[in-house]
């Protein structure tokens, strides 16, 4: 009697769930945060469930099965992808279509999991060591005391401090291509000195990131500069919200995934956030870090060229912006806080013209190019990946400096070619 | 001690110790909902929703753990809270352990759970525990000094190492307005003891959760639990040195130590809601360069109030 | 507890405190061996104090004392360690065969 | 047998066992903290013997001085898990006769040797006689000691500097053979794999 009134009582909370996101995955990702069924989690060992959204690229369907073995058994497979669910998984996974229904499912889904009447997922990859634990010898893995390959596992070897001098032993392992600290499909080789990065070699670039389908519309058609100006303000929050979960303040982050979503032209930013918490971000780990310099600061578009004081705004070439009195903001610092201070700026900014926009009923006029909130849209051009920067900035810093930098890009191209014909489709 | 005495004591400190890291859990989840505007369920059995689901969660092992460091860290972890919480006068006569170095035990309680934070890395055998411990103890080392000099400051008026004595000096004047440096000192220390908020290195987001990220189930369970104790013996230590302890008018001894108590947690968890973790760079030179001097300067004038 | 037991403690503690001490290589866990040598001779002096001197407080101060030597051995121990690897990358008795570069 | 008896026979026990794996166990994070665990319960028999100050300082003073040993054998050793057997001895024959011998004679000692009985008067407070002892007739060997302990931060300050005297310290160094006169240790000739802890950890 005592255990089923434990179980009811912990069938009230929010189930862990961790996101596999894929291309075009971002919009199910925020409709998860918002689920008060869920809460999303940043390490797969602690969910309950995967919930795996968008299309994986082939390349990177083995990490989606390591990812799921990561997942500790019994467990629960969400799948709200374009992508056929995996032979293995067919009998067991859960199909989900409508974005705003998938926490709800996955908590059903793990309730009728634990109540028995549903079994887990099978493992996708085989629950063993890399190299079995065999010994040699006295019951050892290797000989001698340093080096070699102890239990099939290679030992560091000292190299060059960074910092002092010292010889001391690397750190090197690989992250993504799920990683909640990087965007969805970038896998990064990292060689770690202690907690200084003193190698980032970048695996595989970041999927194309799909943008609200509004800033696609108006390259082609004429589409009201409120909308517009709205998309833009909630996308620049939510990645503030990446940054202030990142940076220690997940509840705040909540707050403004919340808001995000219920955006009113003309408001104010101030009333969605208190202001003294995003400008405690000034002083977080790696705020003055992450400055591109030389011939790299021609390839920043958009927000993160503005935050390095360049005024490049595609806005500029259109005439209801113009008669907004519209005039882009720039920072002068090109740092991680001013990246940050950028977006900030410019979602207060966008909600103030999403205002003036609405009572004057503005319509963008289609002039080929849009100003989309990672950089300027091109039927041409889109925004490319510069995923290819990183190691130059983040070798040096400490992780948490380093993390910061990554929060403050936006690194992936902007997916474009096959928007038009494949709404929210993947391959 | 009769043993009636002891029985009492020992009943008292774990349903505190129980009733307390539920209450800081509970003031934890207000203080969120009120910071995201959401209002999940009820707050009060938002806490035991989640040890309950804990509870029922299957454990995640890792590949060749240190076996008897998982299990063993959190059960001393919570241990420790439990012999710090035992170290606190609840009134004049009732003390459940009155030890003549009540200051001291406390003062080796912190680096004890520093040890076992390191531990709490350490064990799972996966690098970004192993990450978030190393940074955790190689900033922590920095702050027990601060937390030693400051407690030695509230020892001096009393004369005595014993938490009772020093409850006692405060009967007219709390420590807290004659060091005003004390008790924001010691709060840093609190939040760096219970790895809480702007100085939570271990269990940190830049790590995907540092070495939280490998803990699951029951084990999570624990942690969060001895958090949440840590947390309170923390602020209980913080009251009774800073705060005056059970002293308070009209009110019985137990219940003012009860609302300090919890007066100090709603400020630890304001203030871990509020502030963003501190870059660990940054912090190892304002640990060095303006806390430890801050605290002697505490202590210096503690020294010549004393005197004079 | 009483005094030849606690004797014979310490006793075994500096025993195994000066096998460590001869016989490893490693400096760091040769401070070890010297630790437990003196953790061994602190608990010898703490006995002698509470069951042969009637309380006097010298033999506490000999055991703070005591201490202090450690905290001083502990840190000169390792700032070596840390020089000497830097100089040779030697963290090993063995590896010193000179007093030079 | 009272409890007091109990609690000091498990606690020597622990000290002595744990005092003997620091030098048995292949992990060095491991072996400093098995030195840990010896102190903490020679620092509990110290509390049994009533010197309360004593045991609670050696309590936290481990801690920390552990903390550090343990944060030095991640860093420095090759080998800080213990995957690889880590015998590292020389002389052991006659360290183990050294050890042993030091061991018999202090027994011999405790056993054979008169002591006067006599124990801490009834009413006597150990802490407040070391605290007048160490600030009255034994301050210049108190104060001795804080002036050896501040001259050894800043000589450790000094050794442990990146930048010597005259440049960098390691200015012309040279590591040592893996055996006597050998290649230098510290440059593995394959480079390709011999540096990497790679765990499979992608998520």
């Amino acid at each position: 009697m005592a255990v089923t009134w434990l179980r009811r009582l912990a069938n009230q909370a929010p189930v862990p769930v961790f996101p596999v996101v894929g291309i075009a995955g971002e919009a199910a990702l925020e409709a998860l945060y918002l689920s008060p069924a869920v809460t999303v989690v940043q390490s797969p060992k602690r969910a309950r469930a995967l919930a795996v959204m968008g299309s994986i690229d082939y390349r990177d369907q083995q990490a989606l099965r390591r990812v799921h073995g990561q997942v500790p058994a019994p467990r629960v497979t969400a799948w709200c992808s374009a992508m056929a669910v995996p032979q293995e998984l067919s009998g067991s996974a859960i199909v989900v279509d409508a974005t705003d229904q998938l926490g709800q499912q996955i908590q059903q889904a793990v309730h009728s999991l634990d109540a028995g009447q549903q079994s887990s997922d099978p493992n996708l990859c085989p629950d063993q060591p890399p190299a079995p634990w065999k010994g040699v010898g006295d019951g050892h893995g290797g000989e001698g005391m340093m080096g070699g390959k102890p239990y099939g596992r290679p030992m560091a070897m000292p190299e060059d401090d960074l910092r002092d001098g010292l010889q001391l032993d690397p750190l090197v392992f690989s992250i993504g291509p799920f990683s909640p600290l990087l965007p969805p499909g970038m896998a990064a080789k990292v060689t770690l000195h202690g907690d200084v990065i003193a190698g980032w070699e970048v695996l595989s670039r970041p999927y194309e990131l799909t943008l609200p389908a509004v800033f696609y519309q108006a390259l082609e058609q004429p589409v009201a500069v409120a909308d517009l100006e709205l998309a833009r303000a909630a996308f620049h929050i939510r990645r503030l919200a990446a940054a202030l979960q990142l940076n220690g303040l997940g509840a705040h982050a909540r707050r403004l995934r919340h808001h995000a979503v219920e955006l009113k032209p003309g408001q104010s930013i101030d009333d969605l956030v208190n202001a003294r918490v995003l400008q405690s971000l000034r002083w977080v780990a790696g705020a003055g870090k992450g400055i591109v310099h030389d011939e790299n600061w021609i390839r920043l578009r958009g927000p993160a060229a503005r935050a390095g004081g360049d005024a490049r705004d595609a806005r500029l070439n259109d005439p209801a912006y113009v008669a907004l009195g519209f005039e882009p903001v720039v920072q002068k610092q090109g740092s991680c806080a001013a990246r940050w201070k950028q977006w900030r700026d410019e979602a207060g900014q966008a909600l103030t013209l999403a205002a003036a926009a609405a009572k004057a009923r503005a319509m963008s006029s289609p002039s080929g190019a849009v100003e989309s909130p990672v950089g300027e849209l091109t039927k041409s051009t889109p925004p490319v990946d510069i995923s290819d920067l990183m190691p130059s900035l983040l070798v040096g810093l400490e992780w948490s400096e380093a993390m910061s930098v990554l929060a403050s890009f936006d690194m992936a191209a902007v997916r474009y070619t096959d928007v038009i014909q494949l709404q929210g489709g993947g391959e | 001690m009769t043993s009636t005495l002891l029985i009492a004591s020992a009943c008292t400190v774990l349903l505190a110790l129980l009733v307390g890291a539920y209450c800081v859990a509970a003031i934890d989840g207000a203080i969120t909902a009120r910071v995201t505007g959401q209002t999940p369920g009820n707050p009060l059995l938002i806490p035991l929703q989640n040890a309950a689901r804990l509870w029922h969660a299957p454990h995640n092992e890792t590949e060749t753990p240190d076996r008897p460091a998982l299990r063993l860290a959190p059960v001393l972890y919570l241990v420790l809270a439990a012999m710090g919480l035992a170290l606190v006068p609840w009134s004049r006569d009732f003390v459940p352990v009155d030890l003549t170095t009540g200051i001291v035990f406390w003062g080796a309680i912190e680096p004890l759970a520093t040890v076992l934070v390191f531990l709490k890395g350490w064990a799972p055998n996966a690098h970004f525990p192993l990450l978030g411990a190393y940074r955790y103890v190689s900033l922590g080392l920095s702050y027990i000094l601060v937390s030693m000099f400051v407690l030695i400051g509230v020892a001096l008026p009393a004369e005595s190492l014993q938490i009772s004595a020093v409850v006692d000096t405060q009967a007219e004047l709390w420590n807290v307005v004659r060091q005003p440096l004390g008790l924001p000192l010691f709060l840093v220390v609190g939040l760096g003891v219970s790895f809480w908020g702007p100085l939570n290195f271990i269990d940190a987001d830049d790590l995907h959760g540092g070495a939280a990220s490998e803990e699951a189930g029951r084990v999570q369970l624990l942690w969060s639990t001895g958090r949440a104790a840590m947390l309170l013996a923390f602020s209980a230590i913080a009251a009774s040195a800073f705060l005056g302890g059970w002293h308070g008018p009209w009110l019985p001894g137990p219940v003012w130590l009860i609302l300090k108590t919890l007066a100090v947690v709603v400020l630890l968890v304001i203030l871990g809601h509020t502030l963003p973790r501190v870059s660990p760079e940054r912090f190892l030179t304002i640990a060095w360069v303006i806390l430890l001097p801050l605290s002697f300067l505490s202590l210096a004038g503690a020294g010549v109030e004393a005197l004079l | 507890m009483t005094l030849p037991t606690l004797l014979i403690v310490s006793a075994a503690l500096i025993g195994i405190g000066i096998y460590g001490t001869l016989s490893q290589q490693s400096f760091v866990m040769l401070m070890m061996g010297l630790e437990l040598i003196l953790n061994g001779a602190m608990l010898a002096a703490v006995s002698f104090w509470a069951l042969t001197a009637a309380g006097a407080p010298e033999g506490q101060l000999l055991t703070i004392i005591a201490m202090a030597v450690m905290a001083i051995e502990m840190a000169m121990g390792f700032a070596l360690v840390v020089a000497v690897y830097r100089a040779k990358q030697a963290d090993t008795t063995e590896a010193l065969d000179g007093l030079k570069h | 047998m009272s409890a007091v008896d109990i609690t000091f026979y498990i606690n020597a026990a622990i000290a002595i066992y744990a005092g003997w794996r620091v030098f048995v166990t292949d992990s060095m994070v491991r072996a400093s903290f098995f030195l840990l665990i010896s102190f903490l319960a020679v620092g509990v028999i110290m509390l049994l013997l009533a010197a309360v100050y004593l045991g609670v300082a050696l309590f936290f003073m481990m801690a920390v001085e552990m903390m550090v040993m343990a944060l030095f054998m991640v860093m420095f050793m090759m080998n800080p898990a213990g995957l690889n057997p880590m015998k590292m001895v020389h002389q052991e024959k006659v360290a183990i006769a050294a050890g042993v011998v030091a061991f018999a004679a202090l027994s011999a000692v405790a056993v054979f040797g008169e002591f006067p009985s006599r124990t801490i008067p009834e009413g006597w407070q150990p802490v407040v006689s070391l605290g007048h002892e160490l600030l009255g007739d034994s301050m210049l060997v108190f104060e001795s000691a804080g002036v050896t302990l501040l001259a050894t931060m800043i000589a450790v300050v000094m050794l442990t500097s990146h930048r010597g005297r005259y440049g960098d310290a390691n200015h012309g160094s040279r590591p040592p053979g893996l055996e006597p006169g050998g290649d230098p240790a510290d440059k593995p000739e394959e480079t390709e794999e011999g540096g990497h802890h790679h765990h499979h950890h992608h998520h």
